[in-house]
């Protein structure tokens, strides 16, 4: 287990993610995906957290300590971020099902050139 | 070590496998299910990574909440069995993806990280890891922080001292965040207007 | 000044606000046209043509834009060079005022964008200020395009939309132009009197956009402007499809600020490029002058042969601006003098073609030339008032096409005398694009339809007297404008490289 | 969190705090046309605030590093997260100013609907929260937070028609908006990863040592920047993060789309300054060929695809590419070049300078548009630009406004636009990208043609009724209002030309 | 000494005449027209005498130096305009007045009636102004300008019944051929003010035309040298290219014959006294200049002879009278030019004055004519003789003087030219001379034999039917045209192919026989013409006769005037232009053998006209000479020199191949380019909007495939 294994980890989970939020047609697959690729990014940024010198980390460790837990911050901020993005995803999701009878993205196409 | 490395390759395993599952799986209902199992995963990563707390919440808000919230909205749509087809794009959206891919992992191996140096690995564990855990003083002296004036800076560089104290502005900011994002779903998921037609 | 600037504005507003009733509107235009022109014309008088008088005069300036990264002044005044043209502008505002009196169509709109036309080409003339001259430069496009695309005929549209990209094609060089001469550090402004000054400056000067470049870029806004070839084909369109006192001003002034511009800019402000590209702007007049005469004689509708014919008399200022090119000897203002000569001789010149053709059309309904034919025995006063203007066009003694015709030749013959000989071969093609003109729809057995066709009415004719008047003037006593042109550009034949 | 730092962040607090009186006031107040002025009156507290605020920074550059009105001896814990400067206030005025004019000319709108008015006003109010904070953020976490806070209430109200155009422009905001959040907040990690910090200051100290061959000095580096750029270049609809913006401006609703087009792409531009400038003004150069590419491109998409649109607000969606386009021509002019090698980069504040004027004279003009939109619209209850036909014979006035605007986005002068333009392109000059000017002035004239069709329309095709359009009296006041600024920013510019080299000033690196 | 004003008065009188007339008789008393005439009449009787007083005042040798009004300040040049009398503007101004007086009393009668009476004399009066300006020019461009006005006028009058499409045509014709004469005219002025400067550095000013003539004296004889060599052969051949197109030279003599379109008085005027007299003016205005260089006098000589014999060849076939005498016209300017080409200076300002007595006699008289026929065709006229008298008289006059016939004037003066051609005078080479002088021997004898038979086909014989007959015939023509065509048609499988050009002009093909005039002199009466139309007749005629000997006695100094009184007085004048004289023109005695020879040739000239034509009694149906054949149609053709011009040059070459190219690369390339440029713009946009699928996903495809080329194009740059 090393920095780059995780970071390597976390970038297929990031492409699939991406794969998948390109690739479905079903808008809450594609809510999951997207939550996999915040979920990837969760991973990196912890990952990074663990392994990476914060800022300024060898002039006075104990000025800097709380900058070993940026990382971790940040992915909570992330992952509550999330969960607004779900429950307003389920909103829109919910608004689309109903006037349009469908939650496949290709059908709702109603909008373009 | 050989026990991390199993669990971080088992771990790694079942999450990538899992992921997949999400995005190829056609019946939507278990490619929710193996969401679940690949937040799960990840929430292991965490524990792995010094980042208990956070594995505490990735279980209880990912694959708690907003896992059961996904899988009511799944079961509140039709198609649910074969609900979850490709569309057209697949041959560019595999292609972008792992472009992206190769594109990280050539960054994830060719940066010259500034990594912490051995000697100060356990202190950041330590400090890491007092976010969820109590910090016995030897502990602390194990790993290098002699001095009373580190030993107290470590034990109140918790996370949550952090959120109401360098992070407050984003923590108040978040939750205005999630108020509206609240009031814009309920907003969306009111009833369509008697009368009214598409 | 301000005054003569923004009286035609002050009426259009008040026309859109208060003035009620066509009858009233159509009075009330008048007035402010002739006010306007007595305003232009007292500014002319006004003008101090004594030895050692300011170079700019009348001038009005307030603090616009006191900011230090964009530092504009609210700038007007006139020069030699631009007071006949401001007289102009207001003696052809009057005449297209007045020759609208029979338009019926949103007759409030109509005059409310002709008067503020006037207001700009005013600006354009008079302003002392690169931003502010900008902007009455494009102010200019709207009406225009109003007047050609709502009291046009045929593809009015097209043609609108034609003109208009056209022209802030152009003018969108001549912003980036104008840019780089506010940045280049020895100039730093928009003041033109200033810029005017610095010219020579700017021959050693390190800037932004090569020197050639800037010039370039100028000279491709009011090229299109003037037009010359290869850049004219709006210019054809759009005078066809406009209603006369559109096509009056157009061809009036608006092309002159072309010219005004190629003159106050390119020359005025890059000498020593103006004379190192000599030789291109005599290539550019000489071929407009015989391509433009050359397809004039193909045309078959009346206002675009005689647009095709401006092309022509257009490409002379550019060979009068090339004349600057001399190689030896001394050069004399004779070429610029001619240059804006021509200027103003072509718009009286043109906007009595277009004034009769407009009265043509008005009655005969057609400018189709094989549809025309023996209207002189009908419309005397039109046929003889196109027939002056024909004459004065092609450069006939005692009117005023051949003053500056003369001027033009005279001075680019000293600097290039071969394409000088071919651009005077243009005379006589224009002598046969005219005159042929003439035979086809004037001379010749009258048409049984046209039987009862009526001349020019007094209203209508009022115009046409003024403008044969100025010809005619002119062409008697030219120094009246050439002595005043003389004194605006003198200053520039100083800083040229082969002059002073 | 002493009561210095409440000071610091009290507009934001006061707006959220309007944001929620106002939804509460919705449970209350039985005449919902009131919910308006409330909404109108909530905006008086961040207003007032942020002028306090305004007066209070006279001598310091910093509100959070201290102030006259409430010292304070500790450093504040905000101090990572938040400058309030006068570059985050002009901001707060724009902001303020955009949500004002937009409330008022919703009011004719949202009380079509029947319910959930008061949740309408709100989301604003929250979305212009957000904003707001954006403008201030100094910190990768705060930035992300408020980037999201701003997108979310609009993603919630380009939904909130209830009609399947409405709810299929929501979803693509929200999905192309997540996609790309989600790339920006791996460039985020990635640029954390590489520096060890959030804090652009810091940031920029580490970016300062970073040595390389290759473009930002380093692989992280490089993604990381161009991964947090899709964020910003989704918020800015700059190509080619642009896809979604003409959809959602067909599908949304009119004043949200105003407001998305005005607020959200100012404070946009003012983050992208914020960061760029301030956080990696040592690899400028290489960023700086990135915005002069993106600018051209998007001039150049948005202008030719503008041409053939039949919808009006679709076509303003292109429209909105395009200035895009044309600001991060600004962008791209406040660096340049110098030093022996011409590797050293040389801060211009003529170009941010410039981008903060636009933006003001953008918004000015793009508000009176969307207005005029808005007032047309609600009347002859169609978007399409073949049924503009004839309202200068049934609302002259609305159409002389409307044609007006359409002038000053072409950049005629002498409207606010125009002044912006040539600021912008004075600045590109000034920073050596002479082409990019000339590709912007090219891409103005071409722009010409799709304005001058709608004038065209309204002026010269006939009108199919007589009916004459009547507009309540507080669309005339916004109406009047924004046009006013756009004419009162054309013909004297020297006010907010002020204003913006002022606000600069925080930007120096 | 006759004061300045008079002179100018000599100008500003018929200057005035036709303003008065243009803005006051004619807008506003038009009922009144005969107001138009009689003051027009009355003033040129004034300017008349005030020549008359000119004259006697240049006789005495008065000092005639005017002050000059600046008019237009160009560079280091001033034009200034100002008068200029010396021997040469006296004896011009006399032709200019007394033949345009008498030719306005002619038109009071012959124009009577006509609707544009007072237009009429609008213009004649312009016509009248302009020339006089001409001659009393002291600076060039002055002149230039006088130059252009008198084409215009020509050109109103001639194109004066302008619904007749011939006229228009022939109008459009005349100022534009000579419009291509006065380009080289123009680049010779244009050439002096490029040396202006060097003007300037001898005190002279370029334009000042007693400053041009001393400028081109060389150095060597004390002159200024300021032009010289090649470029004074230029300026001096630029100057011919101006006067060979009012003169009518060959090649731009094309428009003279076509000029007859305008009614008669104006022919007489532009033939006899005005606009052709112009160019041969001007030649003598800067002979002091011309003379020195040899290239160009013998240029203008040869040009002058050959046209000569041309014009003369084309009078042999003409059935017009008025086409006759046209190139007649032009044949006898060939004589003057001529003998300006050789160096007798004299004599053909001598030749001009005579000619413009007898030659608007003989015009005068072709309207008398045309008055009573209704026609100017011979073949309708004939036996005239028995009807109108007096016209008979003074036709046959005018003929004999033209002929050169002892003792009628033109025989005095076409003399002068032989003798000055057949002794060479130094000036050109002596080749020019005995070339010029074989041809113009040759003119002779034709001048004779078109005279001849002008005379005979009008007076002598049976009438034959005048105007009425004629439109009768040409009816039947018609018909039978029109029957032709449509028998072509029926053969033809295709019709052919309609061009879509207008016609550049009427056909010249057809002018020459259709009627002329045929609106103003309706139908035929015979009789004589008024009073007021003979009497100017009637002292033209007197002055053929007399003028030629008076003006310059051969033998003696009889009646008080000096032995070749005229020829001195214009040499003397042109001696007293500049200090020294190139050259060694001089006067040569009247010489017996010489003049013999001549006669003789006007006498086998007139041999053999009789011999073909006394006695036809149907001269209608054929004329002799179609006997020549292929020559006759050549020259009835005007050896197809306007076919050329009109059909080949102009309409073919000109105008639908050139000017079609380039009306097509502007419609096409320069149109095209603009169009297709907006067409690319409108439709790439669409193009590029189709990406615009609706498919958000593709939207978020596009994000990333942007960010990843941004990348990539990061890596490798």
């Amino acid at each position: 287990m090393s920095l780059e294994a995780m970071l390597i980890i976390a970038a297929i989970l990031f492409a699939i993610g991406l794969y998948g939020s390109l690739a479905r047609r079903n808008a809450l697959a594609v809510l999951m995906s997207i939550e996999l690729m915040f979920n990837a990014v969760n991973l990196t940024l912890v990952a990074l957290a663990k392994y990476v010198a914060p800022f300024a980390l060898d002039e006075d460790l104990a000025e800097n300590l709380s900058g070993v837990l940026t990382g971790q911050v940040f992915a909570v901020f992330i992952i509550t971020v999330a969960a607004a993005e779900i429950a307003l995803g389920l909103g829109i999701v919910f608004a689309m099902y109903r006037n349009t009878e469908s939650v496949d993205l290709t059908e709702v196409a109603e909008l373009r050139n | 070590m050989l026990f991390q490395d199993v669990v971080f390759w088992i771990l790694g395993i079942v999450a990538i496998g899992a992921a997949l599952g999400v995005v190829l799986i056609k019946d939507l209902f278990r490619a929710a299910l193996l969401l679940v199992l690949v937040f799960v995963s990840v929430a292991g990563f965490f524990v792995m990574l010094n980042a208990e707390f956070l594995a505490v919440v990735q279980v209880l808000i990912y694959a708690g909440a907003i896992s059961i919230l996904i899988i009511f909205a799944v079961m509140l749509t039709k198609d649910v069995q074969r609900g979850n087809m490709p569309n057209r794009l697949q041959v560019p959206a595999v292609l972008f993806a792992a472009l992206l891919l190769s594109v990280l992992v050539i960054v994830a191996v060719d940066t010259d990280w500034n990594l912490i140096s051995e000697e100060d690995q356990e202190k950041v564990s330590l400090v890491q890891t007092s976010a969820v855990a109590n910090i016995e003083t030897e502990d602390l002296e194990a790993s290098g922080l002699t001095t009373d004036s580190e030993q107290a800076a470590a034990r109140e560089s918790g996370l949550a001292d952090l959120l109401i104290g360098d992070f407050v502005l984003p923590f108040e900011a978040v939750s205005v965040l999630l108020l509206a994002a609240l009031i814009g779903s309920l907003v969306l998921m009111r009833p369509r207007p008697p009368g009214s037609t598409s | 000044m301000t005054a003569t600037v923004f009286v035609p504005a002050a009426g259009a507003v008040t026309i859109l606000l208060l003035v009620k009733g066509d009858r009233n509107i159509r009075l009330f235009a008048v007035a402010v046209a002739l006010a306007d022109l007595v305003l232009s014309l007292v500014v002319f008088s006004l003008f101090d043509q004594s030895e050692g008088a300011d170079r700019f005069q009348l001038v009005d300036k307030f603090s616009w834009i006191p900011s230090e990264s964009l530092k504009a002044n609210f700038f007007l005044g006139v020069d030699g060079l631009s007071a006949p043209l401001v007289a102009l502008t207001g003696l052809l505002g009057f005449c297209a005022i007045v020759a609208s009196m029979h338009v019926k169509l949103r007759v409030k709109e109509y005059f409310f964008w002709l008067l503020l036309l006037q207001t700009a080409v005013m600006g354009v003339f008079s302003t002392l200020d690169l931003l502010l001259f900008f902007m009455f430069w494009e102010l200019e496009l709207v009406p225009m395009y109003m007047l050609i695309s709502i009291w046009g005929s045929g593809r009015k549209e097209y043609s609108a939309m034609k003109f208009l990209i056209f022209t802030i094609l152009g003018s969108a060089f001549m912003l980036v132009a104008i840019v780089a001469v506010f940045l280049t550090p020895e100039l730093g402004t928009f003041d033109m009197t200033q810029l005017s000054t610095k010219g020579t400056i700017l021959v050693s000067a390190g800037v932004l956009i090569p020197l050639s470049g800037l010039f370039w870029l100028f000279f491709v806004a009011f090229a299109i402007k003037l037009p010359t070839w290869p850049v004219h084909s709006w210019l054809p369109d759009a005078h066809t499809d406009a209603p006369t006192a559109a096509s009056v001003m157009l061809a009036g002034v608006l092309l002159k600020m072309g010219g005004y511009g190629l003159l106050r800019f390119n020359v005025g402000m890059f000498p020593s490029q103006t004379d190192r590209f000599a030789w291109a702007l005599i290539a550019l007049g000489v071929v407009s002058v015989l391509y433009g005469a050359v397809v004039t004689m193909r045309q078959t509708d009346l206002k675009r042969l005689i647009a095709f014919s401006s092309v022509s008399h257009m490409g002379l200022v550019l060979i009068g601006i090339g004349s600057v090119g001399i190689s030896e000897g001394e050069l004399t203002v004779t070429g610029l003098n001619g240059a804006a000569m021509q200027l103003f001789t072509h718009g009286t010149i043109t906007g009595l073609l277009f004034l009769g053709v407009g009265l043509v059309y008005d009655k005969a309904h057609t400018r189709y030339i094989p549809d025309l034919g023996g209207l002189a025995g009908r419309m005397p006063i039109v046929a003889g008032a196109i027939l002056l203007a024909g004459l004065a066009s092609l450069g006939l003694p005692g009117l005023s096409g051949f003053v500056s015709e003369l001027l033009v030749f005279m001075g680019a013959f000293r600097a290039y005398a071969w394409p000088t000989v071919l651009a005077v071969l243009g005379i006589v093609l224009a002598a046969g694009y005219i005159l042929w003109m003439m035979e086809r729809a004037f001379f010749g057995p009258r048409r049984e339809r046209f039987d009862h066709l009526t001349d020019a009415t007094l209203v209508e004719a009022i115009p046409l007297v003024i403008m044969v008047i100025t010809i005619v003037g002119i062409g008697f006593y030219p120094s009246l404008l050439t002595d005043v042109f003389e004194i605006g550009l003198a200053p520039m034949l100083d800083v040229l490289p082969g002059g002073g | 969190m002493s009561a210095h730092d409440l000071y610091v962040i009290s507009p934001y607090l006061g707006m959220a705090g309007a944001a929620l009186l106002v939804i509460l006031l919705d449970l209350v107040v039985t005449r919902k046309g009131l919910l308006p002025i409330f909404a109108f009156l909530g905006l008086i507290a961040p207003l007032t605030l942020s002028l306090i605020q305004a007066f209070d920074l006279d001598d310091s550059l910093n509100l959070v590093k201290g102030s006259e009105l409430l010292a304070t001896s500790d450093p504040s814990v905000l101090l990572n997260s938040l400058s309030v400067d006068r570059f985050a206030l002009f901001f707060n005025f724009l902001v303020l100013a955009a949500a004002g004019l937009v409330i008022m000319a919703s009011t004719d709108y949202v009380r079509q609907m029947d319910r959930y008015q008061g949740e309408y006003y709100g989301l604003i109010l929250f979305s212009a929260t957000g904003m707001m904070l954006l403008a201030a953020a100094t910190e990768l976490i705060t930035i992300y937070i408020a980037v999201e806070l701003s997108t979310m209430p609009l993603v919630a109200l380009s939904a909130f028609m209830n009609t399947a155009k409405s709810s299929e422009a929501g979803m693509k905001f929200l999905i192309v908006g997540a996609i790309s959040s989600a790339l920006m907040l791996y460039g985020m990690a990635l640029i954390y990863g590489f520096t060890g910090t959030t804090t652009l200051s810091e940031i920029a100290t580490s970016v300062g040592n970073v040595s390389g061959d290759i473009p930002f000095g380093n692989y992280a580096l490089l993604v990381g920047v161009m991964l947090l750029m899709v964020g910003f270049g989704f918020k800015i609809s700059s190509a080619p993060f642009q896809m979604w913006v003409p959809d959602v401006y067909e599908g949304g609703p009119t004043p949200v789309i105003a407001f998305l087009s005005v607020a959200s792409k100012a404070v946009a531009f003012a983050i992208l300054l914020r960061v760029f400038f301030s956080g990696f003004f040592d690899v400028s150069l290489d960023w700086a060929s990135l915005f002069a590419a993106l600018a051209a491109a998007s001039m150049i998409i948005g202008n030719l695809v503008a041409i053939g649109q039949t919808n009006i607000r679709r076509l303003f969606g292109y429209s909105t590419i395009a200035h895009a386009g044309y600001i991060l021509v600004g962008m791209a002019a406040g660096v340049k070049a110098t030093g022996a090698d011409g590797s050293l980069p040389e801060y211009l504040s003529v170009g941010p300078d410039s981008v903060l004027f636009y933006l003001g004279a953008y918004a000015a003009a793009n508000l009176t548009a969307f207005f005029a939109i808005i007032a047309i619209g609600n009347r002859i209850g169609s978007d399409r630009i073949e049924d503009y036909a004839g309202i200068a014979r049934r609302s002259p006035v609305l159409a002389a406004i409307l044609a007006l605007a359409l002038a000053a986005l072409i950049g005629v002068p002498p409207t606010s636009i125009f002044i912006g333009k040539l600021y912008i392109f004075t600045a590109a000059v000034n920073a050596d990208l002479v082409w990019l000017a000339i590709v912007g002035v090219i891409s103005s004239v071409v722009s010409a043609y799709y304005y001058i069709r709608i004038i065209r329309v309204m002026f010269l095709q006939p009108a199919t009724t007589e009916e004459r359009i009547s507009t309540p009296p507080a669309s005339w006041a916004a109406l009047g209002i924004a046009g006013a600024a756009m004419l009162f920013i054309g013909i004297a510019p020297g006010f907010v030309l002020d204003l913006s080299k002022i606000a600069v000033g925080p930007l120096t690196p | 000494m006759i004061p300045e004003a008079a002179i100018w008065a000599i100008f500003f009188l018929p200057l005035g005449s036709f303003l008065v007339i243009g803005l006051i008789i004619r807008p506003f008393f038009n009922q009144f027209s005969i107001l138009s005439g009689l003051l027009l009449v009355a003033s040129l009787g004034v300017a008349l005498v005030f020549s008359v007083w000119t004259l006697r005042s240049v006789i005495l040798g008065h000092e005639m130096d005017f002050e000059v009004f600046q008019w237009l300040q160009v560079g280091s040049a001033t034009i200034e305009l100002g008068l200029l009398v010396d021997q040469l503007t006296a004896i011009m101004l006399i032709v200019v007045t007394g033949v345009s007086l008498l030719v306005q009393i002619y038109s009071l009668g012959y124009m009577k009636g006509d609707p544009g009476f007072s237009r009429y004399f609008a213009y004649m009066a312009l016509f009248t102004a302009s020339m006089l300006g001409v001659v009393l020019s002291t600076n060039i461009i002055q002149l230039y300008a006088f130059w252009e006005l008198v084409g215009v006028s020509s050109y109103l009058l001639i194109g004066f019944w302008h619904e007749r499409p011939a006229a228009a045509a022939a109008a459009k014709k005349a100022f534009i051929i000579t419009r291509i004469g006065d380009v080289g005219f123009l680049l010779a002025i244009l050439y002096l003010f490029l040396r202006a400067d060097d003007f300037a550095a001898a005190g002279l000013n370029a334009f000042h035309i007693p400053d041009i003539w001393q400028a081109a004296q060389p150095v060597a004889i004390g002159g200024v040298g300021a032009l010289g060599g090649a470029a004074l052969t230029w300026f001096a051949l630029g100057i011919f290219s101006g006067a060979a197109g009012k003169s009518g030279q060959f090649p731009l003599h094309s428009w003279l014959p076509d000029a007859m379109e305008g009614p008669t008085p104006v022919s007489a005027l532009i033939h006899a006294a005005t606009m052709v007299a112009a160019g041969v003016f001007l030649i003598a205005r800067f002979y002091p200049v011309i003379q020195q260089s040899s290239d160009a006098m013998s240029v203008i000589a040869l040009i002058g002879a050959f046209t000569a014999v041309m014009a003369a060849t084309m009078g042999l076939v003409m059935n017009d009278i008025k086409r006759v005498m046209a190139y007649s016209t032009v044949s006898q300017l060939g004589y003057m030019m001529a003998a300006l080409g050789v160096g007798a200076y004299s004599a053909a300002l001598f030749h001009l004055f005579t000619h413009a007595t007898f030659k608007a006699l003989l015009f005068l008289g072709a309207g008398s004519v045309n008055h009573a026929t209704g026609t100017f065709n011979m073949r309708y006229m004939g036996g005239l003789v028995r009807h109108m008298k007096i016209t008979y008289v003074v036709m046959v006059i005018g003929a004999l003087s033209l002929m050169g016939i002892i003792p009628f004037a033109g025989f005095w003066s076409k003399d002068e030219i032989i003798v000055g051609a057949w002794y060479s005078s130094g000036l050109v080479d002596g080749w020019v001379n005995r070339l010029t002088f074989i041809m113009l021997l040759v003119g002779i004898v034709l001048t004779a034999f078109y005279t001849f038979r002008m005379i005979n086909m009008t007076f002598h014989g049976e009438f034959r039917g005048g105007i009425d007959q004629e439109l009768a015939d040409l009816a039947a023509a018609d018909l039978a045209a029109v029957e032709q065509a449509e028998q072509e048609r029926a053969n033809q499988a295709q019709p052919e192919p309609v061009s879509p050009l207008p016609p550049l002009s009427a056909s010249p093909l057809v002018g020459q026989d259709a009627p002329h005039e045929a609106g103003h002199a309706s139908g035929v009466h015979l009789a004589e013409s008024p009073m007021v139309m003979l009497f100017p007749m009637l002292v033209l005629a007197v002055a053929a006769v007399i003028s030629g000997y008076l003006a310059n006695p051969q033998w003696g100094e009889g009646f008080g005037i000096p032995r070749h009184w005229i020829s001195e007085f214009l040499l003397h004048g042109l001696e007293g232009t500049v200090p020294v004289l190139a050259g060694h023109i001089e006067i040569h005695g009247f010489s017996r053998s010489l003049a013999t020879l001549s006669t003789v040739g006007a006498l086998v000239g007139i041999i053999l006209a009789a011999a073909l034509y006394m006695g036809r009694r149907e001269s209608r149906s054929r004329d002799p000479l179609e006997a020549a054949g292929m020559v006759h149609t050549l020259l009835s053709q005007k050896y197809y020199v306007d076919a050329l011009y009109e059909n080949v040059v102009v309409r073919s070459a000109f105008y639908r191949f050139f000017v079609g190219i380039v009306d097509w690369l502007d419609r096409n390339i320069v149109d095209g380019v603009v169009d297709t440029l907006g067409w690319i713009f409108r439709n790439l946009g669409p193009m590029i909007g189709r990406a615009q699928t609706g498919q958000v996903q593709s939207y978020g495809g596009v994000i990333v495939l942007g960010s990843l080329l941004i990348i990539l194009g990061f890596l490798l740059s």
